[in-house]
């Protein structure tokens, strides 16, 4: 595995394996790599774009030594036998919601009654919208929900969609450079089951049994880049817009601004995660027969690789 | 009403090299003309001319007095190599000359094919002829085809002696039943005289009428008229013209 | 007629072909999630037969509404493309570049146009299937017999006679390449255009088996997109086998080769 | 010898084209990132212009290199299915199978087994691209004339011989069509390829743009990658031209059709 | 070595009706056998049995005392239909059997496309050839081939009588030369008489040997014998053994 091989400068070579295309969830890394935080580390990291099946198997798989994922994925992939754990939260709390344009008006689960979900058609979005609305005390036998796949968010609210799950930080600054009004319905507001971790950083059993070190290092340069990107939102976006010259430079700056404060949040230090989280999730799931089989919320994640242990 | 086809001063080439030269021509209606002349000196290349798939360089071809270079259609062709469709059995390939000219006549090509002793492979395909059984599918697809100028390329060539003579024989029958015109290129001297009126000898390079050559006998004696002192004098006659000089 | 296809050996190659994914996938014990093997897919699949049907058919149906949608264009533009040489240089460009128009662009487009159906789905389809379809028949209208063109233009077919008696007729080996390479594809191009939002569909099975990482069900999933595709080329194989069966009539019996 | 390609009508209606989508934005208003103008489109390919040289070369290479590979996999498998019943009835279905393998379950074997350079990359173009070529190529070997192969016999050639002399020239026109669909999928095959995880090519450039809602950028580079698939169709085109100029050469040129 | 090809007994069916049946023949080194028989009789089947690419029901073919039948390559063979290929020019096409062999021989290729007038066509397409001009490139082709015993199916009928004799007189000064046995299916007595030293006449439906007939003529002697009453009577009993009884 090229994780082993070690580069002419007696850099250690390890790959990270985003989730999707690059965006503001992964300044901390690009701030990183770019102020060679990794490099003091004695890390040459390489940042690698998946297809469409994800980081967790090619984290696994040993193929890649880091990734991004979320916190439903890696309780799904744990109860599937995939040995992964996360190791970081990059942002503190769950900052998805259900978005729908201003004229819609649909500003809190009650309204979904009688308008149309745009989907994925995953069990957990119907779910959601369950969860959501009954805790609001409306029938959710009355959204109709289709399937609009891969298409994004602005195409199909042009159609007959009302309404579909974005990420504020990016879907919804988007919105806003647009100059088109959003309601947002926050899953935090509505459920604290819901408030999970996403994204989270991973690596595998084996990494952390056989290299605890360089996971070590890893985070160490890591926490220090998303330090930075909380302290200097717009240098931090100018990095990632540099690194990545491909994304819309004004909408990485706005997002970054809006994501920035949030990454940290309200907890001690940056990546901390809870059990309590863990927990909540994968109970809120397992209640929903959304998983099937067994789940250790206190083997899915560890703060030991934090700096100071998370302390 | 004079002439059925008129050839006038024709002049053609494939690339540089000239096929044929001022070459005039004219077959009467119901007149029956054979063309002879050296192997690859343009026979067939006229054919396509008269059949409207080359144009000329420059002279006429006129059928009933109307110019009809470049046009098609005017005539009943069989051409040299059989042509026939490999994934059309014989009965369907010989109703193919029918099918373009739009009147099916089933029972017509029933009988064809039983004069020309192809009954029996009605529902074969061509691949599984003999070669001669190939080029008499293909004539008498031509005799299908209602179009009153026949022009026949080599038909009998691929024939043994016995099934050439009953060919012919039908060949005349036909003409005199139905009104049709021929134009017909042999190699045999002595088809030519057995069924011609007329016979242009033409040289090569380019092509050119060297003799036109009217045969004195009634059609219907010349079978038994062969090998007389007479006949084989004008054989001979049109081989010395053949020979270079 | 037609020699009886003998499938002795065919099931024999498959059946080793299993055991030996079998055997290395235990050998090396292979993480389920990784590749599972045989045995553990015909489990699930065996477990989960009550959802399959109304997946398999949603996709199917898609599928060959597609497959014929793109017969039908595929055969249109390339008779279009072969009766006139101004319009080949014309379109044939934009052909081209209709297979490289990936679905990301195209996707808000036809949801846009045609919303949430089968509508939009059919047409992927079709877009993926016309074009071998289309350069396979134009091809062979190109190889056509010179000599039996010659035979019909001095014989004084028309066009249209000269099209449909010769032409047609004898590009139906090429037509029939690319009708079989369209039918292989035609299931994945459903599987991929129900990424433009479909309910049920082996696209979507696979996809949700994906993101819960049910690597089995993606096999599953898998094993009937490749079954429907085999079918659907056998199918057309036999149409190919007995519109052309005058190539293989006689005469060979008694060959050697 | 060969015809000289006369461009104006093609040029003109490409541009009649262009104005007529110009003309539509303009006139119904549609929104950029829904679909933008030509002219803007042409802006943004100006602007970036710096940056897609890399992308460009580096989707190009990858998939120059995976068609060359699928070209050989696709000869050699042709070949030997043809030269094998046996291997023809054992292989023909496993080969229908490989294309209906989806990236999704492809994509962590690939990567497990070759990491994440060049080769699965390369590896998922080959795969797209060997498929037409065996099915064109494999029915045209089918079709050699029927009268040659008898005088080859006759004539105790061997079966090499029959097969170098007659078999392959006479299956080069199906060859080409094979060969011309795999050119068109190439270059879709090496942007899909780019999702085995890549750090720069066309599609990386596409999911970027298309992640951070710019559509103009979308569109340049499906430009790009339909501007590749034509050049690469074209250079096929014009081999095939050379290749078969015999089918070409004079006797057609005094025809009038 | 007293014979070169001897055929035992032979019986063929593609199908279900027999096409040859208990046909025994044989050819003598250095010999020239014609074969003369109906359209459709075997003829061509005959040959396809002996260059191996059908096996027989019934009977034996030997070669030099050892049985082909099923195996190929042992003869130098020209087809009924010319069957050039078509991407090959004709110097290629000439080429072609001289490359099946493994022993090329271009100054050998350059003679015979000149005795056949084919030189300033040697690098033209066959479909840009006459009929007749395709036929004597496959006859080329098979002289060019190096193998003992020629089969030749109708080489000259597509040819004009001075072709055709020019042709006659050069395979004679050939086979003067190189030792060839040839084998010649034709359907013009004359050319039997004129080349060969046996002639077989064949019957149809099955085929089947009727006679045997040595030509008393020598040779060298033949182009200026024809015509005498002695060759017209023997003509006309071949003529006669043809006809249906
Ligand atoms: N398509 C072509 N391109 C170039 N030259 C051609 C073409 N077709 C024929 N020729 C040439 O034209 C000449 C006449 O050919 P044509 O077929 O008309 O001869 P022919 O009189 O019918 O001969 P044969 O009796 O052998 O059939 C030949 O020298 C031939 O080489
Ligand atoms: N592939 C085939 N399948 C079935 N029957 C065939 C096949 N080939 C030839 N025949 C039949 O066999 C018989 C003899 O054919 P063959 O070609 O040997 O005749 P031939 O003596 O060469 O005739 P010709 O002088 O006309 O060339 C014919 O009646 C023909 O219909
Ligand atoms: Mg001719
Ligand atoms: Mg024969």
């Amino acid at each position: 595995a090229p994780g082993t091989d070690s580069s002419e400068k007696g850099l250690k070579k390890v790959t990270l394996v985003l989730d999707w295309t690059p965006n503001t969830n992964h300044t901390g890394l690009y701030v990183a790599k770019e102020k060679g935080y990794f490099k003091q580390e004695g890390l040459d990291v390489d940042i690698i774009q998946p297809g469409q099946s994800g980081a967790e198997q090619m984290v696994a798989s040993g193929r890649a030594q880091f990734g991004v994922s979320y916190q439903e994925n890696v309780t799904e992939a744990r109860t599937q036998g995939i040995p992964i754990v996360s190791i970081a939260a990059v942002i503190q709390h769950n900052t998805s919601g259900f978005a729908s344009p201003a004229n819609k008006n649909i500003k809190r689960p009650r309204d979904f009654e009688g308008k149309t979900y745009g989907g994925w058609g995953s069990p957990i979005e119907k779910q959601m919208i369950t969860s959501l609305m009954e805790g609001d005390h409306a029938d959710p036998n009355k959204v109709k929900i289709i399937n609009t796949g891969n298409a994004d968010f602005f195409s199909i609210v042009k159609r007959n969609v009302d309404f579909a799950w974005i990420y504020y930080g990016w879907t919804g600054i988007e919105a806003e450079l647009r100059g088109m009004k959003l309601n947002i319905i926050y899953l935090t507001d509505y459920s604290k089951d819901l408030d999970y971790y996403t994204p989270v950083l991973i690596t595998s059993e084996k990494e952390i049994k056989q290299d605890p070190q360089t996971v070590k290092a890893f985070m160490r340069a890591v926490s220090k880049g998303y330090q930075y990107a909380i302290a200097h939102p717009d240098d931090a976006a100018s990095i990632l817009s540099k690194a990545v010259p491909d994304l819309d430079p004004k909408l990485v700056k706005k997002s970054q601004e809006w994501l920035s404060p949030r990454y940290q949040a309200d907890a001690p230090v940056w990546g901390l995660q809870k059990q309590e989280v863990w927990a909540r999730y994968a109970n809120w799931m397992k209640k929903h027969q959304l998983l099937k089989g067994n789940f250790d919320p206190s083997k899915a994640f560890t703060n030991q690789f934090l700096p100071q242990g998370g302390k | 009403m004079a002439v059925k086809l008129e050839v006038k001063e024709l002049t053609f080439a494939y690339d540089r090299q000239p096929i044929i030269e001022n070459l005039s021509l004219e077959v009467k209606p119901g007149e029956f003309v054979s063309l002879i002349g050296p192997s690859g000196s343009g026979k067939s290349t006229l054919f396509y001319l008269i059949g409207g798939i080359y144009k000329p360089k420059r002279g006429e071809i006129l059928l009933d007095g109307k110019p009809i270079h470049g046009k098609r259609g005017h005539i009943a062709y069989m051409p040299q190599q059989p042509s026939l469709f490999p994934w059309r059995t014989i009965e369907q390939n010989v109703r193919l000359a029918q099918e373009l000219n739009g009147h099916l006549d089933p029972s017509h090509v029933q009988s064809l094919l039983k004069k020309a002793g192809l009954d029996h492979v009605a529902h074969s395909y061509p691949h599984e002829l003999s070669g001669g059984m190939q080029q008499r599918a293909a004539f008498i697809r031509a005799l299908a085809s209602k179009q009153e100028l026949l022009c026949l390329d080599e038909p009998f060539g691929a024939l043994d002696a016995l099934t050439r003579t009953h060919m012919q024989q039908w060949l005349l029958s036909v003409l005199e039943t139905e009104r049709r015109t021929v134009l017909f290129i042999t190699h045999s001297i002595e088809e030519a005289l057995l069924l011609s009126d007329r016979i242009y000898v033409l040289s090569r390079q380019p092509m050119r009428v060297i003799r036109e050559i009217s045969v004195p006998y009634p059609r219907g004696d010349r079978f038994s008229l062969r090998g007389t002192t007479d006949w084989m004098a004008l054989h001979r006659e049109i081989e010395n013209l053949l020979l270079p000089k | 007629m037609m020699k009886r296809f003998n499938y002795g050996p065919s099931i024999l190659f498959f059946a080793v072909l299993l055991l030996l994914w079998e055997a290395a996938v235990r050998l090396w014990s292979i993480d389920p999630w990784m590749l599972p093997a045989p045995s553990r897919i015909f489990t699930t699949l065996v477990h989960e037969w009550t959802r399959i049907p109304e997946n398999l058919f949603a996709t199917a149906w898609i599928a060959i509404c597609g497959l014929l949608l793109g017969l039908a264009i595929g055969l249109v533009s390339a008779v279009v493309l072969h009766l006139s040489a101004l319009l080949k240089k014309l379109i044939y460009p934009l052909l081209i570049l209709s297979q490289n128009i990936p679905l990301i662009a195209l996707a808000p487009l036809l949801i846009l146009w045609l919303g949430f159906g089968m509508e939009p789905k059919v047409i992927v389809v079709a877009l993926v299937c016309f074009f071998p379809i289309t350069v396979s028949t134009l091809d062979g209208f190109q190889q056509t017999d010179r000599t039996l063109i010659m035979y019909m233009e001095m014989a004084g077919a028309s066009r249209l006679q000269r099209f449909f008696k010769l032409e047609w007729p004898s590009a139906l080996p090429s037509f029939f390449s690319g009708f079989k390479l369209a039918a292989t594809y035609s299931v994945m191009g459903a599987v991929i255009a129900e990424w433009l939002g479909a309910k049920d569909g082996l696209g979507v099975m696979m996809q949700l088996a994906s993101s819960s990482f049910r690597t089995d069900r993606v096999f599953v999933a898998i094993l009937l997109i490749a079954g429907l595709s085999l079918l659907l080329f056998a199918a057309i194989s036999l149409m190919e086998a007995w519109t052309l069966r005058w190539q293989t009539r006689k005469g060979g019996d008694g060959r050697e080769t």
